[in-house]
């Protein structure tokens, strides 16, 4: 009975959103507030109870695959539109749709005062983003994949751009856009190389290709590097990784509760998803792995440098993001895929959970951005002020917050790939500390620095934001203890146990429980210490800091931006300049205007052979005579 | 040879009436009665029906080939006298001698489409051109007129002169003025021979204004009166054109390596010369007279490729060709304001006129669904089998392009264009209009049915 | 006398005519180098006629009777043509008092 | 018969609105035969699907051995299905504007239609031709006619641009018919030829020239801009949606199959040309400011992108079934995107032009902040223009795919450099159609656009066609895949040149 309905309860996960989508969207102009909030919650409840169901009745073994119809079949080439249940997807549902509806939740309350036409296109691209995260985790081929892929960049677009009558706000939508697609290109090749070895797409079909299972391998070395390069090329695009990555702390542009389920929770791990995905192509490729584990470790770092120096508290809140998954990154390169799962889940929940507490402070200033102009917001919003707290413990990595299973999972894969890793992400983890308590302490801490009428405004958040924020609170405690490492608690990774159906257990070389535990107290005992540190710095903050190269340095974020804008950007723009102004009307078009001038000119020369002399005349047709016949009797023969 | 009577008789009748001195109009009818006359005698004598039959092979063979393009010329010719017959009357006060010599005229093609000796050639020739001098003229008044006559009489006589000594040379070479036994004629030609045959290619060419021989045709169209000028650009033209084939198609299939390129090499001199010229004239006549050369160069085509596909481009070349140049010329000749500008705003006012000067202008410009895209068709599809003949067809194609250019022209103006103040524009009588119309249809239906005229080719 | 004295002879007047058409600026003089040259084609054909007439006189006696009658043919052509030409001529005279060809030039390019 | 119905219908009724006294009764009569031709095909496609309906053959002129012989086959039937859509759209989209003369311009549109119709149908090259210049001519004067300011020169120049390449595509069909041993002009004739190597070489260029101005390919494309600029709009819909499309059915049916050896000798320079011309025009299109131009550079690269998978599909299989199989996807893919690129370019252009006739501007500079007075609008707008750049869930979106894979696949050992140069021309297009978006509807109303536009029932209509089949072909393609399946496979066995090597 169970298994009998199993299809469709799979189905109605990604069709509700869908309909919910459908019904503010065309419905925008005449629901109420009150209708749409509780239309597009009620949709994401069910299917966040519908991914419940279906986490729990999942069939063990084997993954489904439930097939709606054929998207393109052609010859060889067959890409049905099916969808892949397993235990990865599962999780994801689980997260994506949970996070999602209490998102929503929070949402209906912080966006109430748009007006009721806007409000439900809020919600009606909110929804069409979670349908279309939901293709993208349960697609069960590389193009549906890609289809959700590109929903879920369209909707970052539009969410980005949503207040679009601030001019900024348009162009970092459209940066995010654009970047998002130089990976999509990658993605695609990448798609077009499988295809071309293989004539599948399916996920299923990829053991087979490997030639894992008996027959031989339609891939060789040389494919699958090239393959995985793309799929990561592709990866740090949605992913915001080194080199894509500007698009992100721009995205904040974005009302909050975006910037906490698509920017932090969810679409952004969607490169973490992918590549977790095709992890057997990854193990079968050493090298590109070696590569993302650098990659992500240039960009936690990186990131988090930046990170110190921001001032604007969703900014740091972004590139905190970037750095986090620079390490989930970081754990995919070193093949803890389990790892990289692992903290995505606990980073969706403690990083929503900051993203959704900056809001409210956000909301409570009445759109103040600015830390320096926050502080002793702590009597005046006390939930906010726990839960917030909670979450800066969670994202340092303080036992036994979820941080730090996960955190402490990377770190260990890391040292098993190379100390050096090791060492510069500790150096990275003890940065987040530091930057996240930094940023606590200015908000909360101290006293207020804002404006007086302010001051008289401050107020806690309604019920419907402070709910959300209390749930994700008690979530990123606990949800780290799925994942307690096997020295604490034997049989304690459940996660690993439960994803080992999709990620098969790296046999990889064990430590000893001696070298465990140093490493634990070890980080444990520095972040301490960077916290007491970054305590001890910002408690009585008054004004703007020292100024030296190297602050100025990283105020500016490396420059990244500026060296793209002068390396690619403004290239570009001059070429596409230069051919519209000069090559197109002066050298091809005014090829062809030569002919037609070339033409009119011999015209008018020609013109003057018509003497009007009857001589010439004649001298002309004797001309021709002698010409012709001298030619042809003395020349031809 | 039903139309070589008719047609005698009725310029003797023509010179007496105007003895007698009876009304214009009358004139007028007559005349019109005497050119349908004219083609329904032909398009009898096609069914068989033969008033007298002049038993003289030697001199005279009257062909389907002959017969079809006689339709055609004394068809074309009543069309021409429907138009234009009124506006004869301007040019002069000699009404009826106009007929009459246009008539004579007529004689002469009869001659030079069926000769089969070199003699009668030179008499068609000479009959058809002695009339068109004193026509040139007939605006005694008129300096143009004059100095146009003038010119075409010293140049036409110059090359009068070039065909007798080319007919010469080959009468020594071959003891004959039969143009029917060169045919086959084998071993390599004695340079005498090639000599005349030469000759004659240049005076013929002058006769057809092929360049370098061309220079007369522009000075004098624009110089004699339009009605005339209509007359001399088609009829005249595409008879002549007609004689220059059957010469060169009967006399010299044996000579071709000798000569083909040359024709070759005239036509494409002639179609640059003709349509980079006209692209700069400010009159629409002048314009004409350019792009008559231009279109006598597409026809020298069909010279240079000969066989079957050239004899039937020929014939609907001759058709078309003529038909919208007639139909054009009659329209100018009413027109206040030669100048393309005269044209503006014609279509807004004139839709009837304006729309058949379009399809008149497609045909000449060789755009599909009309007659004169077919003739060029088969045109190219006889030259391009020739020797060199793609580098031909190819340069006379991207001319044909430029030929689009001028003539769109007047389209441009007459559709696109704002009427100017001070011209007006004449008032076509219905009939007048009901007429250019049918000229419009016929060259559609040709467009669409080339067949239902090149049948009569063959029986 | 072989045939070429009569050939090299009447292409020479031709030829003479020829230039005398490029060369003269009298309407009338040009006409007058024309006729020339119709006279040297007639001369050329007489001499042609006589040449094939004597080749041929054993098979057929009537051989070359042709080019004597073209003769004929021309002259009377000739005669029309100066009729109508001198007549134009006289015309033009009466409009601009000249037959100079080179004031012919109202109509051009 | 279904064939010559549509030929026919249009024809007459073109001819029927032309010489219609009352301008008033003009639209309902031109829609009515749009309307009836369009519904003339789908019988054709549904209830007389069989080749005998779609097939018809008469003598025409004897002489030159020309005959009406009209064809369907499933390309035949997929393009004059567009083109029978076309008219209907540009009818419908200019309901509410007022031109001087309707009936002339109603007639002309419909014969311009009769003329694309022969040219999807004809398997007669004398008729392809007719055709081929039938839908030229009242292109012409539609455009000279009702055209911007700049008209007369403009559309002289395309017309002339055009006209050059058809004679020289003329010449390469005269010098075929030389050849055939029957003297006639039909397709079947013209592929049994077999033409050696040396001919094809030159002989390619011929037709080729002819092609690709019409579609246009990158350096033959100066015409289109201007022209798409000047024209009035319900005509460049069907220029840029359905004539365009001529050049490349063109190439489909009288060039792979005929001259197949020339064209693989020259495929690599002519994929080349299509990718410079996809990078080309999308870096025009960037720093566009006029919308109208703007859409005529998105279209010349998209074309690019189609015509560069044409011509990667041909070369030697060997006989091996997986080479064709490729081919076949990417074939698929062109079929599929001759469609969509027709079916998303009408769209724009019916949005283009509304936009134009309501705030008076093309210029993207002087518009602005449209989102908020004009929801409707942008909606359209954004899910057109985004169909347009190929996103998922869009019916562009699966032919752009499988014709990467075309490319991908191309027999040339530069294939990969290929693949890449028309790769960054899908982020190109995204930055120039989001600049476009960005600059027309964000940001802050400005007098023109503060007060927003509402659709009349017919343009409401004919957007929610287009949309309507965005969606269809974007979520469910495989119905358009499997109606040319067959087809396409039969193609690509029949394109394959290994036969010469057999030989």
């Amino acid at each position: 009975m169970a298994m009998l309905s199993f299809p469709h309860i799979a189905y109605l996960i990604p069709l509700l959103p869908l309909l919910g989508f459908l019904i503010n969207g065309l419905g925008r102009n005449h629901l109420s507030h009150r209708a749409i909030a509780w239309i597009c919650s009620g949709v994401m409840a069910l299917a966040f109870a519908a991914s419940g169901w279906v986490f729990w009745n999942l069939p063990a073994g084997a993954p489904t695959i439930l097939t709606a119809f054929d998207f393109i079949r052609v010859g060889v080439l067959n890409i049905p539109f099916a969808f892949q249940l397993d235990a990865l997807s599962a999780l994801f549902l689980l997260i994506i749709t949970g996070i999602g509806f209490l998102i929503h939740v929070y949402s209906s309350a912080y966006m109430h005062e748009e007006s009721a036409s806007q409000y439900g296109r809020y919600f009606a691209y909110l929804n069409l983003f979670v349908f279309s995260m939901l293709l993208l985790v349960m697609g069960a081929n590389f193009v549906i994949l890609f289809i959700g892929w590109e929903g879920v960049g369209l909707c970052s677009y539009l969410l980005i751009g949503f207040w679009f009558r601030n001019p900024a706000y348009a162009q970092a939508a459209n940066k995010a856009f654009v970047m998002n697609r130089v990976g999509d290109l990658a993605f695609l090749i990448a798609i077009f190389w499988l295809i071309a070895r293989t004539g599948s797409v399916n996920f299923i079909d990829l053991p087979m290709a490997l030639g894992t299972v008996g027959q031989s391998a339609k891939l060789s070395a040389m494919d699958i590097t090239g393959i995985t390069i793309l799929l990561f090329i592709g990866a740090t695009g949605k992913s915001a990784q080194i080199p894509l990555y500007t698009w992100l702390p721009d995205a904040m542009a974005g009302p909050t509760p975006v910037s906490a389920l698509i920017h932090a929770a969810t679409m952004v791990t969607a490169g973490i998803y992918m590549i977790a995905r095709s992890n057997l192509l990854y193990t079968a490729a050493p090298l590109v792995l070696t590569i993302v584990a650098v990659i992500g470790l240039a960009t936690a770092l990186l990131a988090a440098t930046i990170a110190l120096r921001q001032n604007d508290i969703k900014k740091v809140l972004a590139y905190s993001t970037v750095s986090q998954l620079g390490f989930m990154f970081l754990a995919l390169g070193s093949g803890a895929y389990v790892a990289a799962v692992f903290h995505v889940m606990t980073h969706a929940f403690f990083k929503a959970l900051l993203f959704l507490g900056s809001g409210s402070v956000i909301h409570a200033l009445g759109g103040e951005q600015d830390i320096r102009k926050m502080g002793g917001l702590k009597k005046s919003l006390p939930i906010t002020y726990w839960t917030f707290l909670i979450g800066c413990l969670a994202i340092a990595g303080i036992f036994p917050f979820s941080g730090f299973f996960s955190k402490d999972a990377i770190l260990l894969s890391a040292f098993l790939k190379s100390p050096v890793f090791y060492a510069i992400a500790l150096f990275t983890a003890l940065l987040t500390a530091f930057y996240m308590f930094r940023l606590f302490i200015l908000t909360f801490g101290g006293s207020f620095r804002g404006m007086e009428e302010q001051r008289h405004h401050l107020h806690e958040s309604p019920l419907a934001m402070t709910l959300p924020l209390m749930l994700l609170a008690v979530l990123s405690v606990v949800v780290g203890w799925i994942g307690i490492p096997e020295v604490l608690m034997h049989g304690g990774d459940r996660l690993a146990e439960f994803l080992s159906a999709v990620i098969p257990v790296a046999s990889g070389h064990e430590v000893s429980h001696a070298t465990e535990y140093m490493l634990m107290g070890l980080s444990s005992g520095l972040v301490l210490l960077s916290i007491y540190v970054a305590w001890s710095r910002y408690k009585q903050y008054r004004s703007e800091e020292s100024e030296s190269s190297l602050t100025r340095f990283l105020d500016n974020k490396w420059y990244v931006d500026e060296a793209y804008q002068a390396a690619i950007v403004q290239p570009l723009h001059r070429l596409a300049g230069w051919i519209r102004s000069f090559f197109e009307p002066r050298i091809l078009d005014g090829a062809v205007q030569g002919v037609g001038r070339v033409v009119r000119y011999l015209s008018q020369q020609i013109r003057f052979l018509q003497s009007g002399q009857t001589g010439n005349y004649a001298l002309w047709m004797v001309i021709g005579i002698v010409l012709i016949l001298s030619i042809q009797f003395f020349i031809r023969k | 040879m039903n139309l070589l009577l008719l047609a005698a008789f009725w310029g003797v009748l023509m010179m007496f009436l105007s003895v007698l001195g009876i009304s214009r109009s009358r004139i007028r009818l007559v005349a019109q009665w005497g050119m349908g006359l004219l083609f329904l005698s032909t398009a009898a004598e096609m069914q068989g029906f033969v008033l007298y039959d002049l038993n003289a092979p030697e001199m005279l063979r009257v062909d389907r080939y002959a017969l079809v393009l006689l339709a055609i010329l004394s068809g074309c010719g009543f069309l021409y006298f429907l138009l234009s017959a009124t506006d004869m009357a301007k040019v002069g006060s000699d009404y009826s001698e106009y007929f009459a010599l246009i008539f004579f005229v007529f004689c002469g093609f009869v001659l030079v489409l069926s000769f089969t000796s070199l003699l009668m050639l030179f008499l068609g020739i000479e009959i058809v051109t002695i009339p068109l001098y004193i026509l040139t003229g007939a605006d005694k008044r008129n300096l143009k007129s004059n100095e146009a006559s003038l010119k075409y009489f010293l140049l036409g006589a110059f090359s009068t002169g070039l065909m007798l000594m080319g007919i010469t040379m080959v009468y020594g070479a071959r003891g004959s003025f039969s143009s029917m036994e060169l045919v086959g004629a084998s071993g390599i030609p004695t340079q005498l021979l090639l000599g005349g045959l030469f000759l004659m290619l240049f005076s013929m060419a002058f006769k057809v204004s092929v360049a370098p021989f061309h220079f007369w045709t522009p000075d004098v169209y624009d110089g004699a009166p339009t009605v005339f000028t209509s007359f001399m650009a088609t009829l005249v033209k595409v008879a002549a054109f007609a004689g220059f084939f059957r010469l060169f198609d009967h006399a010299f299939t044996s000579l071709t390596p000798a000569w083909q390129v040359w024709a070759g090499v005239l036509s494409v001199c002639t179609l640059m010369i003709g349509n980079i010229t006209a692209v700069f004239q400010q009159s629409v006549k002048r314009l004409l007279a350019y792009s008559s050369i231009a279109q006598a160069g597409f026809m020298m085509l069909g010279i240079y490729g000969l066989g079957g596909v050239a004899k039937e481009g020929m014939v609907l070349y001759a058709a078309s060709y003529s038909l919208a140049t007639i139909g054009i010329f009659a329209v100018l000749t009413r027109m206040q304001d030669y100048t393309l500008e005269g044209f503006n705003g014609l279509a807004k006012e004139r839709p009837w006129v304006a729309a058949s000067l379009t399809i008149f202008l497609l045909s000449l410009a060789g755009i599909p669904l009309t007659a004169g895209f077919l003739a060029k068709f088969y045109m190219l599809q006889a030259a391009v089998e020739a020797k060199y003949g793609l580098a031909v067809v190819i340069v006379s194609v991207l001319m044909a392009a430029v030929s689009v250019y001028y003539y769109f022209r007047i389209l441009q103006a007459m559709y696109f264009r704002e009427r100017s103040e001070e011209v007006s524009f004449p008032v076509f009588s219905s009939g007048f209009v009901r007429v250019l119309m049918l000229l419009a249809a016929l060259i559609l239906v040709m467009g669409v049915q080339p067949g239902w005229l090149l049948r009569y080719l063959y029986f | 006398m072989p045939i070429n004295y009569y050939l090299f002879l009447s292409l020479a007047l031709f030829s003479i005519g020829m230039v005398g058409v490029l060369t003269r600026r009298n309407a009338i003089i040009i006409f007058m180098c024309i006729e020339l040259m119709l006279n040297a084609v007639n001369l050329l054909l007489v001499a042609f006629s006589k040449m094939h007439h004597l080749k041929n006189l054993a098979i057929n006696p009537m051989i070359g009777v042709d080019g004597q009658l073209f003769v004929f043919f021309i002259m009377v052509v000739a005669a029309a043509e100066v009729s109508v030409g001198l007549a134009i001529i006289v015309m033009m005279y009466r409009n601009v008092h000249s037959v100079d060809i080179q004031f012919l030039n109202r109509l051009k390019h | 018969m279904i064939a010559l119905l549509l030929v026919l219908l249009p024809l007459i009724g073109g001819g029927l609105v032309f010489f219609l006294p009352r301008p008033a009764a003009v639209r309902p009569l031109s829609l009515l035969m749009a309307l009836s031709t369009l519904c003339a095909v789908v019988l054709g496609l549904t209830l007389y699907a069989g080749i005998d309906s779609w097939s018809f053959d008469a003598e025409w002129i004897q002489p030159l051995g020309a005959r009406f012989t009209l064809k369907g086959d499933v390309l035949g039937k997929w393009m004059s299905m567009l083109a029978a859509l076309g008219s209907v759209l540009s009818v419908l989209g200019s309901w509410n504007t007022d031109r001087k003369k309707p009936q002339r311009f109603y007639g002309l549109l419909l014969w311009m239609q009769a003329g694309m119709t022969i040219v999807f149908l004809s398997a007669d090259a004398f008729l392809f031709y007719f055709g081929w210049e039938l839908a030229l001519i009242p292109a012409y004067f539609l455009s000279s006619i009702w055209g911007g300011e700049r008209r007369i020169a403009v559309t002289i120049k395309f017309f002339l641009y055009t006209f050059v390449g058809s004679v020289l595509m003329l010449i390469g069909l005269i010098y075929l018919h030389g050849l055939t041993p029957d003297g006639s002009f039909q397709w079947q004739a013209f592929r049994n030829l077999e033409l050696e190597e040396s001919k094809q070489v030159w002989l390619f260029w011929l037709f080729f020239l002819a092609f690709a101005i019409k579609v246009p390919l990158f350096p033959f494309h100066t015409w289109q801009p201007d022209t798409y600029e000047q024209v009035p709009t319900p005509v460049t819909l069907l220029l840029s949606g359905v004539m365009v499309k001529m050049g490349v059915v063109a190439m489909i049916r009288w060039l792979l199959p005929i001259l197949d050896i020339g064209v693989f000798i020259w495929s690599d320079v002519l994929i080349c040309l299509a990718v410079v011309g996809i990078l080309y025009a999308s870096l025009i299109a960037i720093r566009q400011d006029d919308l109208k131009r703007l859409i005529a550079y998105s279209s010349i690269a998209h074309m690019g992108l189609t015509v560069a998978a044409l011509f990667s599909l041909t070369g030697f299989s060997n006989n091996s079934n997986v080479v064709l199989q490729y081919h076949l996807i990417g074939f698929q893919g062109v079929m599929l995107q001759l469609f969509s690129h027709g079916v998303n370019i009408m769209g724009m252009w019916l949005l283009a032009d509304r936009i134009e006739s309501r705030f008076g501007t093309r210029k993207l500079s002087e518009l602005g902040g449209l989102a908020r007075t004009a929801p409707t609008l942008t909606i359209f707008f954004v899910v057109i223009a985004l169909a347009n750049i190929a996103l998922p869930l869009t019916n562009a979106f699966p032919g752009e795919f499988l014709q990467f894979n075309a490319i991908f696949h191309a027999q040339s050992p530069y294939r990969i450099v290929f693949l890449i140069g028309s790769g960054l021309g899908v982020i190109l297009s995204a930055i120039y159609t989001l600049n476009m978006i960005r600059r027309i509807f964000y940001g802050e109303t400005n007098s023109a656009t503060e007060n927003g536009l509402r659709f009349s029932i017919a343009e409401a209509l004919a957007l929610s066609v287009v949309v309507g089949l965005i969606l269809l072909f974007g979520i469910y393609p495989q119905a358009a895949l499997d109606f040319t399946n067959e087809y396409a496979w039969e193609y690509v066995k029949s394109i394959d040149i290994t036969r010469f090597l057999t030989k």
